[in-house]
C-alpha cells in the first residue's frame, strides 16, 4: 500500500509535464497550427520561471515569468507561423534549437555559469487539509506538487473552453475549417493568436514546474524530451483535453513502473525503453488514427 | 558546488604547489583546451579540467584557449587547428574519446606538446592523466556502510539498502557504480545497492525521480556520479530527509544537512599539472595515474554539517591505507566486484 | 516547342533566384541578430564573424572540414526531403542513422577477411539496410494502421538509440572507457580527399546520392508516382498507384537514405560507432529539408550553409570568447527566418 | 430604387481584368440571375459586393445610401449575406454550430438551447427540413446548401447571393431549392443568383445581368427573352444543342456487371451491360451508389460480392492498374479530389495514370519530350485555354481542367469511358464540347457508361438509361422508351422495379 502510494505519487508527478506539454499542443493544433516547439517553448518556460525566481527571491512571482515567458514565446511563434508564414514544422524545429542555444547563452549573462543556474527559491509541495485524510483517495493530496492542481485545472479549463463556450465553437471551427469562419465575420487570425499565447503559457508552465516545483535550479536541456512526450500523448489523445489527460497519464505510468524494475537484472537501456515501447506498443496494437484538425498547418489571409 | 552556497574553487590544487616564480612566467604561455563534445556545464570532468586552467591562469600568468565541440569528430578538427596554429605551448585534450584523433594529430606534430585527461596514450610528446574512479567511489561505497553501521545520523535507518546513480551507462561511470558497489559491500555485505542510470547529465527530474524511488525502496545513502542531473539527488535528498554524496569537485555546500561528502576527483589538479609542468620545462610525456595515492581521488568531508565520528573516519583512514598500499585493489567493472567480494572476505 | 521549354526553364530559374536571394537576405538577418547578441553579451561581433569564416573558409583544410561537417546534415536533409515528396514526415531520421552506423561497423567487424572492394560495399548495404528497416516500420503503420508516423518515428527515435546504446555498452563494447566499438580496419576507411581534413570519398557517395534522388523523383516513372501520392493520395490511386506501398516506400527510402549520414560517418570519421556520434543530425536534416525546399540541389546548398557556420563555430570559439551556444542560436535563427520567406519579402518591399 | 446599386466596379488580379467597369443593379424582392460562362467575372463581382475583394474603382449603393465593404461583416450588417459555391460549412460539426457559428447566443458561455430556439423559429418560419443535430459531413449536398442559406438568414440577410448553387444539386434538389427561393422572396428577401444554366435563369428569375469577359453585356427582364438570346449573350454565338442521334446496332459487350452489390446495406445485386459504340447512361438522384458503382469498376473499391468483366474478362479482383490497362478511361465525379494533381504541371497531370505506360515510360525512365508534345497536341485539339503547359494546373478554370482530364482519359485509345459527372460547374461552351467529345468516342466505337445526375444530359446523350436507386438499378429504359416524368419517378423511388427491353 505504502509502496502503491508512491508509486501514485510519482506518476502523479511524471504525469504533470507531459500532459502540460500536450495541453500545449492540443491547445495550438486544434486551431490549426502545427506545433512542434513544445520542448523548446517548456525550456523556455523552465528558463523564465528561474529567472524571475532568481531575481525576485519569490518562487512565485518566477511562476508568473513563466507564464509571461511562455505568453510571449507563444506569440513570438505565431508571429512566425502567421504573420511571416513560416512552414509551422520548420519553426517548431528552430524554435526547440533557439531555446536550447538561448538559454545557455543566458545562463552565462545571468550567473556567469556553465550548464547549469545558481539554486533560487522553490514552490513547495502543499497537502490540502482534511481532504488529505481519507483513505486512498486522501493521498492525491498528500505532498503533492500545485503544479498538479494547476495542470487538473487547465485541463478542465481547456474542456470547458473548447466545449461549452461561444469561442470555444469559434475555435475548433477554425481548426476544421478556418475559411468557413473568416466569412462569417470572425477575425481568424486573432483568435490564432490568442490561442498560442495560451498555448505558450500552459508549455512554459510545464517547464517551470520541472525547474521551481520538481527542482530548484534550471539545467540546460532540462525537458530531456518531456515536451516530445507531450506531443505524443496530444497525437494519441486525439487532439482532445480529456484525451491528452488521459494519454499523458498513460505515458506518466509507463515511465512510473520504470524506476521500479531497474533493478531486474534487465540491461538498463531495456528498462529505459520502456516508456517508449509501451506507447509504441499501444499505438500499434492497440491502434489509433492519425486524424487531426482538417486545417492543420493552413493559412488564411 | 552550486554557485554561492558552495566553494567553486576545487581544493585539489594547493597538493600540486603553485609554482611561487609566478611573475617570471613568460607572457606569451598559451594554453589549449578542447573539452568533450559534452562540452561545459553540469560539472563534468570538463568543467574540472576547465578549473585547472583556470586557476593557472590566475596563479601562473598564462592565457587560455578553450573549445567545446559540438561532435566527437569536431574534436579532431579543433586538435588539428590548433596544433597547426602553432600558438599553444599545450594542448589539452579531455576525454578518452579524443585518442582516436590525437593519435594522428599529435603524430604529425611532434613539437606540439598535448596532454590528455582521462585516457591513456603512448606518444613521446603526450602526457596522460587518469583517474581510479572506482577507488573513490569505494570509499564512498564504505562511507555509506559506515553511516548506517554507526548510526551516524538519524536520516539513515535500520534497513540494508543504499544506492547509486550515474548519468549513463558507459565504461567511465561503471567504474563509479562498481567502486561504490564494492565499498558498501566491502564493510557490510548484507547491504543491497541500487543502481540507476538517469538517462543524461541534464536531467534532474528523471534523477530525481530516481532518488525517491531508491529512497522508497529504503536507500537512504545515494550517492551519484550524473553531473548537473545530480542536483535532482540533492533535491529528493533534502525533501525526504535521506544523505545524498556528492561528485568530483566538493558539492557539501549544495546541501550541507544532507551531503556527507564528495566524492572528489581532481581532473584540475591533472590540468594544472600538465600546464605547470611545461611552463618549468619539465614536461613528461607517459602515464600519471591519479588515485588515492596521489590524491587525485578522495573522500571531501569540508562544508558538511554532518560530522562524522572517529569511529567512522578512522576506519575509513584505515580502508585508505590498503588501498594505497595496494592490499585492496578495487574492481573497475561491475562484472568484477563479485570475485573482489569473494577474495577479500573478512 | 523548344523555344516554350526554354521560356519555362529561364521562368523557373529566375523565381529559384529570387527564393535563394530571400534565403540569402533571410541568412543575412540572422547574422546580424546574432552580432547584436554577441555585442549584447560583451564582445565584438566582427571578430567572431571573422573567425567564423576564416575557420569555415579560410583555407583549404578549413574548407574540406566544412564539406565534410555538411555531408551528415545534407544526407538526412536528402532523407526528410524524399519522405516529404511521398506525404509522409519523417522525424525519426535521427533512429535510423544511428541504426546505419552501427549495422555498418558491425558487419565491418564481422566479416574482417574479405577484400574491400566487396567488404566496403557490403557494410554501405547493410547500414542504409538497417536504417531502411527503421524507416519501414512507421511507414507500414501509417500505410496499413494510419497510425501518425510522427509519433512512432519520434518513439523508435528512442528505442533504437537506446538499443544501440545497450550494443555498445554491451556485447559490443570496445576495451576501454569508451562506448564504442572496435575499430573496424583503417584499409575500410573511405579516403580523404585533402590531408589532414575529415573530407572523404563520402562526398561523392553524397553527390551521386543526390544526384540520383533528382533523377528518381523527377525523371523516373516510380519517383513520379511517389510524389503524386504524397501530392494527393486519392487522385494516385484512382490512377492505379498503390498508395500504401509507395507511402512505405517512400518512408523506407528515407530511412536508407538517412542511414547513410551515419554509415559514413563511421566509415569516413571514427572507424567505428561510438555512442552519441550525432549532434541531432536527424532533426536538423527537418530543417536542412524544408528550407532546401525539398529538392536535392535546395538541400546540398542548406547542409553546406550549416557546415560553414558548424566549421566556423570551432574557430570563433577558440580565438573569441563567444560560446559554442551562440552559434545555435544563429543557426536556429537561420531556420526560423529562412523558413518564413515574408520577412525577407516586407523587408525588400520596404527597402 | 434599386436595392443593390453597383456602379462602374472595376477589380483586376494580376494579368486579368475580372471586372470591368460593371453595373449591376438589383430591385428589391426580385431574383435575380447574374448570367456568365466560367470566368467571366461574377464570383468576383459577387465577392466585391460581399467584402470579400475591393474594388479599385465603383462605388456601391445599398437602399440607396453609398456604402463602403470591407469585409462579410459589414456585408452583414448591409443585410446582405452569401452562399459560396464551395460551401463554407465546418465538417465536423454539427448543423446547429455550423449555423450560429459567429453569432451564438450567450455572453460567454454558450447558450446552446436559446441558439437551437432561434434557428428553430427561422427553420419553422421557412419551413426547412433540417436535423440540428446531424453533423454536417453526414449531410447529402442539398442539405448542405440548406444549411448555407439558413446561415445567412440566421445572421438576418435579407438578400441572399447564391454562387452557382445549382451545380451541384440534382434535379429533385434544385426543384426544392427554388420552392425555397420562391419562398424567400414571398417573406421579402432578394436573391441574387449565379449561375450558368439558361433554363434556371428562365425558369425562377425575374430579371439578369450577363457578363462577358469581365464586362456587362447585359441586363433584361427574363419575360422579355428566351434562351437563344441569353446564350448568345453569354458566348457572344449562337450555342448548338448536343443530341446523339439513334444508332442500328451496336458493337460486343465491353463492361458487363453481374449481380454486383453496391450497397451493404440493401444488398440488392445490379446488373449492367456497356457495348461497343454505346453511351449508357445512369440516371438517378446523388447518394444512390452512382458513387460506388463508378469506383467498383475502376477499383478504388473493393468489390463484395458480384463479377465486373470486360470484354470477357474477369477483372473482380484486379487492381486499378490492370483495369487501366485493359483500356478503362475514368472521368471521376470529384475531379479535385480524384483525377488531378493540382500542384503539378499540367504535362506531368497528363501522365497521371498512365505512369506505367509504354509509350511515356521507358526502362522506369519518363519520356518528358514525347509527353510534352502529347500535352501540347492534345490541350490544343481539346481547346483548353493554358497559358503555358509548364504551369501548375489549379491555374485553370475548372472546365478547362476537366478538358485536360477528359483529354487525357480518351487520348490512350480506351475501350471503355467511364464519366462521372463530366459537366459539373462547366460553362455552356465547354459542356458542349465535351457532350461532342462523348459522342465522337460513341461514334468511334467505345463504350461508354455516362452516370450523370442532370437528367437532360443523361437523355440527350444515351443510347440506354438505366435509374439508380438506393443502391439497385430500379428501371433500365432503351433508347426512346422513356419520357422524363417516368424516369423521374423511378430516380424518386415512387415506381416499381421496371427492366425494359
Ligand atoms: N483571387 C484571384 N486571383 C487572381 N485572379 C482571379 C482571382 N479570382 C478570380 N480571378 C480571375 O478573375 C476572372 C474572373 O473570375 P471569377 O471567379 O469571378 O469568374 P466566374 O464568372 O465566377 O467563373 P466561374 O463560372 O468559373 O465560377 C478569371 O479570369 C479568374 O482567373
Ligand atoms: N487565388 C487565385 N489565384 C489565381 N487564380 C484564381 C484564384 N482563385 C481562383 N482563381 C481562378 O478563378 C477562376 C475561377 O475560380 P473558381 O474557384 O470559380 O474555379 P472552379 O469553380 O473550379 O471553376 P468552374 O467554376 O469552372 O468549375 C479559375 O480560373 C481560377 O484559376
Ligand atoms: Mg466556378
Ligand atoms: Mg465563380
Amino acid at each position: 500500500m505504502e509502496l502503491f502510494s508512491k508509486m501514485i505519487t510519482l506518476t502523479l508527478q511524471l504525469s504533470v509535464p507531459i500532459v502540460l506539454g500536450a495541453m500545449c499542443g492540443t491547445i495550438a493544433e486544434r486551431g490549426g497550427i502545427i506545433l512542434l516547439g513544445v520542448e523548446g517553448l517548456m525550456l523556455l518556460g523552465a528558463f523564465t520561471g528561474v529567472l524571475g525566481s532568481h531575481i525576485t527571491g519569490s518562487a512565485y512571482i518566477g511562476f508568473l515569468f513563466s507564464v509571461a515567458g511562455g505568453a510571449a514565446f507563444g506569440f513570438l511563434y505565431t508571429v512566425f507561423c502567421l504573420k511571416f508564414k513560416a512552414h509551422q514544422s520548420v519553426v517548431g524545429v528552430g524554435v526547440n534549437m533557439f531555446a536550447s542555444g538561448i538559454t545557455a547563452v543566458l545562463l552565462k549573462v545571468f550567473w556567469n555559469r556553465e550548464g547549469m543556474s545558481d539554486p533560487v527559491a522553490t514552490i513547495p509541495n502543499v497537502t490540502v487539509p482534511i481532504i488529505s485524510e481519507i483513505p486512498v483517495i486522501g493521498m492525491l493530496f498528500k505532498d503533492q506538487s500545485p503544479y498538479l492542481y494547476i495542470m487538473v485545472l487547465i485541463v478542465a479549463a481547456v474542456w470547458v473552453v473548447f466545449y461549452r463556450t461561444r469561442i470555444g465553437l469559434r475555435y475548433r471551427a477554425i481548426g476544421e475549417q478556418p475559411f468557413a469562419v473568416q466569412t462569417s465575420g470572425i477575425n481568424v487570425n486573432r483568435y490564432r493568436y490568442v490561442a498560442m499565447t495560451f498555448a505558450g503559457i500552459v508549455a512554459g508552465i510545464g517547464g517551470s514546474f520541472l525547474s521551481l516545483s520538481q527542482n530548484n535550479l534550471f539545467v540546460i536541456d532540462m525537458t530531456a524530451g518531456r515536451g516530445f512526450m507531450g506531443l505524443a500523448a496530444n497525437i494519441f489523445g486525439g487532439w482532445n483535453p480529456i484525451g491528452s489527460l488521459l494519454a499523458g497519464t498513460v505515458f506518466a505510468v509507463a515511465q512510473a513502473v520504470r524506476f521500479y524494475v531497474s533493478d531486474l537484472g534487465v540491461p538498463i537501456q531495456f528498462i529505459q525503453m520502456l516508456p517508449y515501447a509501451v506507447t509504441l506498443f499501444i499505438l500499434l496494437f492497440v491502434g489509433k488514427k492519425a486524424k487531426g484538425p482538417e486545417a492543420l498547418g493552413k493559412l488564411v489571409k | 558546488g552550486c554557485g554561492s552556497k558552495a566553494p567553486t574553487t576545487p581544493s585539489g590544487i594547493e597538493a600540486s604547489k603553485p609554482s611561487e616564480s609566478q611573475t617570471a612566467a613568460p607572457k606569451d604561455f598559451k594554453v589549449g583546451i578542447i573539452f568533450t563534445e559534452a562540452g561545459l556545464g553540469g560539472q563534468s570532468f570538463n568543467d574540472l579540467a576547465f578549473e585547472g586552467v583556470k586557476k593557472a591562469a590566475t596563479d601562473l600568468g598564462i592565457t587560455y584557449d578553450y573549445v567545446e565541440p559540438k561532435s566527437v569528430s569536431d574534436e579532431a578538427i579543433v586538435q588539428e587547428d590548433m596544433a597547426s596554429s602553432e600558438e599553444y605551448d599545450i594542448i589539452i585534450c579531455v576525454g578518452a574519446e579524443q585518442i582516436d584523433a590525437l593519435k594522428k594529430v599529435a603524430a604529425n606534430y611532434p613539437e606540439q606538446k598535448f596532454a590528455l585527461i582521462d585516457a591513456n596514450l603512448e606518444l613521446p610528446n603526450v602526457a596522460c592523466y587518469t583517474s581510479k574512479e572506482q577507488e573513490g567511489s569505494f570509499m564512498a561505497g564504505a562511507l555509506a556502510a559506515l553511516l548506517k553501521q554507526e548510526k551516524v545520523t538519524d536520516k539513515v535507518s535500520d534497513g540494508n539498502t543504499v544506492g547509486v546513480m550515474v548519468g549513463v551507462n558507459n565504461p567511465l561511470l561503471n567504474r563509479f557504480v562498481a567502486g561504490y558497489t564494492a565499498g558498501a559491500k566491502y564493510i557490510n555485505p548484507k547491504l543491497e545497492v541500487l543502481v540507476d542510470y538517469v538517462g543524461g547529465f541534464g536531467d534532474p527530474t528523471t534523477a530525481k525521480n530516481i532518488a525517491t524511488t531508491f529512497n522508497s525502496k529504503g536507500a537512504d545513502v545515494i550517492f551519484h556520479a550524473a553531473g548537473a542531473s545530480g542536483m535532482g539527488l540533492f533535491q529528493a535528498a533534502q525533501e525526504k530527509g535521506f544523505v545524498a554524496i556528492g561528485v568530483n569537485l566538493n558539492q557539501n555546500g549544495v546541501a550541507p544537512d544532507n551531503i556527507v561528502a564528495s566524492m572528489m576527483k581532481r581532473v584540475d589538479s591533472s590540468a594544472y599539472h600538465a600546464i605547470e609542468s611545461t611552463l618549468n620545462g619539465e614536461f613528461k610525456a607517459g602515464l600519471k595515474v591519479m588515485g588515492l595515492a596521489d590524491d587525485g581521488v578522495g573522500l571531501n568531508m569540508e562544508g558538511s554539517n554532518i560530522k562524522l565520528p572517529e569511529s567512522v573516519t578512522s576506519k575509513l583512514d584505515e580502508i585508505k591505507e590498503l588501498v594505497v598500499s595496494g592490499k585492496l585493489v578495487i574492481p573497475a567493472k561491475i562484472e568484477e566486484v563479485n570475485s573482489f567480494l569473494e577474495s577479500n572476505k573478512k | 516547342m523548344s523555344e516554350a521549354t526554354k521560356k519555362r526553364a529561364t521562368i523557373k530559374a529566375l523565381s529559384a533566384l529570387g527564393d535563394f536571394g530571400n534565403s540569402l537576405l533571410s541568412v543575412a538577418i540572422a547574422v546580424i541578430i546574432g552580432g547584436l547578441i554577441i555585442l549584447a553579451i560583451g564582445e565584438n561581433p566582427i571578430e567572431a564573424y571573422t573567425a567564423l569564416i576564416e575557420g569555415s573558409l579560410g583555407n583549404a583544410r578549413s574548407i574540406a572540414n566544412t564539406f565534410s561537417k555538411s555531408i551528415p546534415l545534407a544526407f538526412t536533409g536528402l532523407a526528410v526531403a524524399m519522405a516529404n515528396r511521398g506525404g509522409m514526415l519523417n522525424i525519426g531520421a535521427e533512429g535510423q542513422l544511428h541504426a546505419g552506423a552501427m549495422a555498418t561497423a558491425l558487419v565491418a567487424l564481422a566479416l574482417p577477411g574479405l577484400p574491400v572492394v566487396i567488404l566496403l560495399p557490403v557494410c554501405i548495404i547493410s547500414g542504409v539496410a538497417a536504417g531502411m528497416l527503421v524507416g519501414f516500420i512507421p511507414g507500414y503503420f501509417k500505410a496499413k494502421k494510419q497510425t501518425s508516423e510522427v509519433i512512432v518515428a519520434i518513439m523508435l527515435n528512442y528505442i533504437v538509440t537506446l538499443f544501440m546504446s545497450f550494443l555498445v555498452n554491451g556485447p559490443f563494447k570496445a576495451e576501454g572507457s569508451v562506448s564504442q566499438t572496435n575499430a573496424i580496419s583503417e584499409g575500410l576507411m573511405l579516403n580523404k580527399l585533402i590531408e589532414n581534413s575529415q573530407l572523404t570519398t563520402a562526398l561523392f557517395i553524397l553527390l551521386a546520392v543526390a544526384a540520383v534522388q533528382y533523377i528518381f523523383l523527377w525523371k523516373s516513372a516510380p519517383g513520379f508516382q511517389l510524389r503524386a501520392v504524397g501530392s494527393n493520395p486519392s487522385a494516385s490511386v484512382s490512377a492505379g498507384m498503390n498508395s500504401k506501398k509507395l507511402m512505405i516506400f517512400s518512408m523506407s527510402l528515407s530511412g536508407g537514405i538517412a542511414a547513410l549520414a551515419g554509415v559514413t560517418e563511421v566509415l569516413g570519421k571514427y572507424g567505428r560507432y561510438i555512442e552519441g556520434f550525432s549532434p541531432s543530425f536527424g532533426f536538423t536534416g527537418i530543417a536542412v529539408a524544408i528550407l532546401g525546399r525539398n529538392h536535392p540541389g535546395g538541400v546540398l546548398v542548406t547542409s553546406l550553409l550549416f557546415g560553414i557556420l558548424d566549421t566556423g563555430a570551432l574557430r570563433m570559439g577558440r580565438v573569441t570568447n563567444v560560446s559554442a551556444n551562440i552559434i545555435i542560436v544563429i543557426q536556429s535563427l537561420v531556420i526560423l527566418l529562412v523558413s518564413a520567406p515574408e520577412i525577407a519579402k516586407m523587408i525588400r518591399r520596404r527597402g | 430604387m434599386p436595392i443593390i446599386d453597383m456602379r462602374q466596379i472595376t477589380k483586376r488580379f494580376p494579368g486579368v481584368v475580372a471586372n470591368d467597369k460593371v453595373d449591376f443593379q438589383v430591385e428589391k424582392q426580385e431574383i435575380h440571375c447574374l448570367l456568365g460562362e466560367n470566368g467571366s467575372g461574377k464570383t468576383t463581382l459577387m465577392n466585391v459586393l460581399f467584402g470579400l475583394y475591393h474594388p479599385e474603382e465603383g462605388e456601391i449603393f445599398v437602399k440607396g445610401e453609398k456604402v463602403r465593404i470591407n469585409n462579410p461583416n459589414d456585408a452583414y450588417k448591409l443585410g446582405i449575406g452569401m452562399v459560396h459555391q464551395h460551401f463554407m460549412l465546418v465538417n465536423q460539426m454539427t448543423v446547429l454550430e455550423n449555423i450560429i457559428l459567429g453569432n451564438e447566443c450567450g455572453n460567454f458561455f454558450l447558450d446552446r438551447k436559446a441558439s437551437e430556439d432561434a434557428v428553430r423559429d427561422l427553420i419553422t418560419r421557412f419551413n426547412f427540413k433540417l436535423d440540428l443535430n446531424q453533423k454536417i459531413a453526414d449531410l447529402s449536398v442539398g442539405m448542405k446548401q440548406r444549411v448555407e442559406i439558413v446561415k445567412t438568414l440566421y445572421r438576418g440577410a435579407d438578400i441572399i447571393i447564391l454562387d452557382e448553387p445549382t451545380a451541384v444539386l440534382t434535379p429533385q434538389e434544385v426543384a426544392d431549392l427554388f420552392v425555397i427561393l420562391h419562398q424567400l422572396r414571398r417573406e421579402g428577401k432578394t436573391i441574387i443568383f449565379i449561375t450558368h444554366k439558361l433554363n434556371e435563369t428562365m425558369e425562377m428569375s425575374d430579371s439578369v445581368t450577363v457578363l462577358r469577359k469581365g464586362v456587362k453585356v447585359a441586363d433584361l427582364k427574363t419575360r422579355d427573352v428566351n434562351e437563344n438570346d441569353l446564350a448568345a449573350h453569354m458566348v457572344g454565338r449562337q450555342v448548338e444543342h448536343i443530341v446523339s442521334d439513334s444508332v442500328d446496332s451496336y458493337g460486343e459487350v465491353v463492361l458487363s456487371i453481374k449481380d454486383l452489390v453496391l450497397n451493404d446495406k440493401t444488398r440488392v445485386p445490379v446488373n449492367l451491360q456497356v457495348r461497343a459504340g454505346e453511351i449508357l447512361g445512369i440516371a438517378g438522384v446523388e447518394g444512390n451508389g452512382q458513387q460506388e458503382l463508378e469506383e467498383l469498376i475502376i477499383g478504388t473499391m473493393p468489390v463484395s460480392s458480384g463479377t465486373i468483366e470486360i470484354n470477357g474478362k474477369d477483372i473482380t479482383r484486379r487492381p486499378v492498374a490492370d483495369r487501366k490497362d485493359m483500356g478503362i478511361g475514368y472521368i471521376p465525379a470529384d475531379r479535385h479530389k480524384n483525377a488531378i494533381l493540382s500542384n503539378f504541371s499540367i504535362i506531368e497531370n497528363y501522365l497521371l495514370g498512365y505512369q506505367k505506360d509504354k509509350e511515356y515510360v521507358k526502362n522506369g525512365f519518363i519520356d518528358y519530350k514525347k509527353l510534352e508534345s502529347d500535352t501540347d497536341r492534345l490541350v490544343r485539339e481539346f481547346n483548353a485555354k493554358v497559358a503555358d503547359i509548364g504551369d501548375p494546373i489549379s491555374s485553370l478554370s475548372g472546365g478547362n481542367q476537366q478538358k485536360i482530364v477528359l483529354s487525357r482519359e480518351v487520348s490512350h485509345d480506351p475501350v471503355l469511358v467511364i464519366a462521372a459527372q463530366p459537366v459539373r460547374g462547366l460553362d455552356i461552351g465547354a459542356i458542349e464540347f465535351i457532350h461532342k467529345t462523348l459522342l465522337r468516342l460513341r461514334a468511334e466505337n467505345k463504350a461508354i457508361l455516362l452516370i450523370s445526375a442532370e437528367l437532360s444530359e443523361v437523355m440527350n446523350l444515351s443510347d440506354r438509361i438505366a435509374v439508380l436507386y438506393e443502391g439497385q438499378v430500379s428501371a433500365e429504359f432503351p433508347r426512346g422508351k422513356y419520357n422524363q416524368e417516368q424516369i423521374g419517378l423511378f430516380m424518386a423511388g415512387k415506381a416499381e422495379k421496371e427492366v425494359g427491353a
